[in-house]
């Protein structure tokens, strides 16, 4: 997403807060939702850092019983003391928040299915919304190993719903994945049922052009709209397969005022969470 | 009493080629790496590692060429990037890696330490894991007739471990446990023998008036060695700050198999042992900045 | 946000007749006696309890006549001897007990905390557990083909919890933690919704500096009720002790039906609220001198 | 065992004192020893008190390095801060020891076959050393109903060996027990094994009349040592079943000065385990 600059040049507002605005309000009151421990980079703003502005966002608008877990163990903290999108033990341990729960907890809930959303990214992700972060080529013998799918194949099978957030590119919008680190549609309507799964899956994927959901008759993944000033061709462009776009796709709705102050001057005024830092 | 307090040289002894070990700590936090560094340097090969999320302990030793299979569910430096000996190696197919989610691994472990030999989930359904993990096999509930996948219990042979405190006898002491301690808890359970570093070792007295900090009885502990900042470049729980310095030093020179042995010539085989390994890495005034909450300059 | 904190009559109301719940405690240890005699108030009828040990707390219920099944490894007064309405009920044939050992009635709690539909034990072998207990079955390896007895999980429908202190979102903080906690948090982990009384209902700020003495997050919580000594005759914890003398006087009280039908319109049907039982216990003299650490005569 | 007076009348040390060093000796260095919480009365005597002294009599003398666990949980208690059998939150918590575990350690230490050996007692133990913490009489309609099994499967299924501490009678030395809550020799040689047990079972039986084994070939009890005044006829006229009585039986050994003397000066001075208190 090295171009985000695009929006935030012509608009008064800059892409993460787009999709932190985007994302808050597809959530709901006394949801849970969950993310993974700041590792920094791009994919810590857009894993962590987004979605921490984007359910905190949601508790100070129409969800104020939504309970964030950050890193799974740290409930409703208190942003502030979040001091980067990298922590380790004694920065994470030093948070304030309303609850704390051991890593016993945070596998429990996930595996009685007490999670309602996650956040992931990936090397690649495919039509039918599986993601990669395990190897690209050949399993045996690939060209690039990655870390693993680490707690993938739980977001994408016992959470509730998942929201891949990705840069958008031909290599990473690929029609197959290399490797399903996390389950998507797999290979189409009815695959996941098939294979055991019982509830969960991708959502939305979020990227510096638009948002995508997934047609429910065939599980490809389809436009859902357009970030303003973005166009069809872009995205045809920087997509590996073919999606599906209806008649009409309408413009991601921009922030309004008040959610740019919420998110600018309350939420992450150090611009900490938001990649301004 | 028969204390287990020994040198750096011979708690790793016992790890001989071939073992399954397992190394506490959760990606690059609190890894028991003055311990690692001693296996590399008595050349252990072959080893089996059992792991959650692993960091640089793993790294190094793939590195190293110590290692032949890896069970866990990611290994990563996190901010300093993808670990790239392992990278490397599983690149040019030189150890075995059996695939895992990380919440599916916890609970091989989890199996091991209340004595179960196989452990249900539902966590892998519909991922490639099944496809590339031979390991697996299925498990049907008697009351539900609902499908499981099944999994192997972990248990791993030896597992390395730094603390802040241990008692002469291997009972260790955490004061500055984090939220992830329960990772390091249940691998710990779940292990056969325990071999402890730790910042400090303690007497009885300081033992009897601490035991609400308990990490683990000591009689799975096989030795006891006192090794000041021996997590190093890692952090050790809220008492010391990962070296971020460090870090990037060693992520670059991991990049390529030359550069990463001239890593290990310089801070592993080329110090007379773990003193001069932190002289090495900045000495005194260098480690004493990385301690929790330190605003000295 | 919207607030969980209700009366003590409203905090118990959605229990209907026939509900599965669980008691948070261990034997006579941190009851939730309050809650449960705000139970009996109501006259809810045909519960079913799941327990590990317990004690009181689950004896009251019976006398009451509000169990009509009890799955549990044991239930006892302790020091204070047998559970008479237990033992009353089950020579009578009253209610239906459905026998575990200690650790097997925890694992089947554990189970349920991990979203499992069973649990495999070695624990029930040659016992007759075995021939009484018509819930359970086997399962086998499918690696080892080792035969396992296996139990379903537990998952109560509703778990009582008295605590020291929670807020108004239900977020539960136990500074006063026994060893015996941990079975409390896996029986907390296993329920679906949780009713909390506490010693005391904290605000937003104090809370932002506890969260280091979670005991659990908020969201299973749907009620939050303050009644100081709300475990009263049990002690809470290290925060206060054990009543020896009313315990004394409940023992001897519960030793036939008659007198314990009194018990109960004295100390239950009898009193206005929970000021009136603690008014009628001795009142504020008498408690304080149950805290922790008193010396005061 | 009412009449222990009977031994500490006519000897220089209590029925207690016996019980305490006949179970040290045989107690191995390293070894894991577990009570249960204490519960007050007699029976904390019997299956807290003499064996917390007995494992601290062991330490001091053969086996210093073997784990007394007192309620599982405390490792090594600092003995003089044990100020009673029957104990509760505050007063355990303020037991200074050598390290503390949780509920989850000891569960899967016992599940994982950690601990070597245990203590219990019960209303009745029968002749292949079964025995009954959970009904007098008919399991539907009992004619005493106890606090049920809680550990004691456990104890009798996956410790190494347990030592049974009983009052004697013919009440509670019955031929076969009315509910098999530990699982002994079941119903003789070969039964553990086809119920699927692996280890562990009864030792001993100990009572104020003499120490009690169970012979290889018949699993049925047999008398190992009479304690000293006591006689086979006061142990057959006191059990509901017949015993195997070797041609040669010995006196229980009496403790030593050394062994007295650690007991009364350094493990409980105050009486407060072997019921002097």
């Amino acid at each position: 997403m090295a171009s985000h600059d695009h929006i935030a040049s012509r608009n008064r507002y800059s892409l993460e807060e787009l999709l932190a605005v985007t994302l808050a309000r597809d959530f709901h009151d006394r949801e849970r939702g969950f993310t993974g421990m700041a590792t920094g980079g791009r994919t810590g703003v857009l894993i962590v850092g987004i979605p921490l502005a984007a359910m905190a966002l949601a508790r100070r608008t129409h969800a104020p019983n939504l309970s964030m877990l950050y890193t799974g163990h740290i409930i409703n903290p208190a942003l502030e003391d979040i001091k980067g999108l990298f922590e380790s033990g004694p920065t994470l341990a030093a948070v304030r928040c309303e609850a704390r729960q051991s890593s016993a907890d945070i596998f429990s809930m996930v595996e009685r299915g007490e999670i309602d959303f996650g956040f992931s990214s990936g090397a690649q992700v495919d039509q039918y919304g599986n993601i990669n972060t395990t190897v690209i080529g050949n399993y045996r013998r690939p060209s690039l190993r990655m870390l693993g799918a680490v707690l993938l194949p739980e977001h994408f099978a016992l959470f509730g719903r998942e929201y891949i957030l990705m840069e958008h590119s031909r290599r990473r919008f690929v029609p197959r994945v290399d490797f399903i680190s996390g389950a998507g549609y797999i290979d189409g309507p009815g695959a996941r049922e098939k294979a055991g799964l019982r509830r969960g899956g991708p959502r939305w994927v979020l990227t510096e052009l638009g948002v995508f959901d997934f047609d429910p008759a065939t599980c490809r993944m389809r436009v859902k709209s357009l970030h303003p000033g973005r166009t069809l061709a872009e995205v045809r462009d920087q997509t590996g397969f073919e999606l599906i776009v209806p008649p009409q796709v309408p413009e991601t709705i921009p922030p309004t005022d008040e959610e740019l102050a919420l998110l600018r001057h309350e939420i992450d005024p150090h611009g900490v969470l938001l990649g301004r830092a | 009493m028969g204390s287990k307090v020994v040198s750096l040289v011979e708690a790793v002894r016992p790890i001989k080629d071939g073992a399954t070990i397992a190394m506490a700590g959760f990606g690059i936090g609190s890894g028991p790496i003055a311990l690692v560094h001693q296996l590399i340097r008595q050349r252990t090969k072959n080893l089996t590692v059992l792991g959650i999320i692993q960091g640089n302990d793993v790294d190094l030793l793939i590195g190293a060429g110590a290692v032949s299979r890896v069970d866990a569910s990611g290994v990563t430096l996190e901010d300093f990037g993808l670990a790239q000996n392992f990278r490397r190696a599983a690149q040019n197919d030189e150890i075995v890696i059996r695939e895992y989610s990380e919440a599916s691994i916890y609970d091989r472990f989890l199996a091991a330490s209340v004595g179960l030999t196989f452990w249900p989930t539902r966590g892998l359904f519909g991922n490639d894991i099944m496809k590339v993990n031979p390991d697996l096999s299925e498990v049907t509930c008697p009351f539900t007739g609902e499908r499981y996948v099944a999994m192997p219990a972990a248990s791993p042979e030896w597992t390395l471990l730094h603390a802040p405190f241990a008692d002469e006898n291997g009972n260790v002491y955490h004061p500055y446990r984090t939220d992830f301690a329960g990772f390091t808890e249940v691998i710990l359970r779940a292990s056969k023998q325990v071999i402890v570093s730790v910042e400090q070792i303690v007497d009885r007295t300081w033992a009897m008036s601490h035991h609400r900090d308990t990490l683990i009885a000591g009689w799975k502990t096989v030795a006891v060695v006192e090794v000041p900042f021996g997590s190093h470049p890692c952090g050790l729980g809220t008492l010391y700050s990962p070296d971020a310095e460090h870090f990037r030093e060693y992520a670059q020179a991991s990049r390529d198999r030359e550069s990463f042995l001239n890593y290990l010539e310089t801070y592993v085989y080329g110090v007379r042992d773990h003193w001069g390994y932190l002289e090495r890495v900045g000495g005194m005034q260098r480690l004493m900045k990385l301690r929790s909450g330190s605003a000295g300059a």
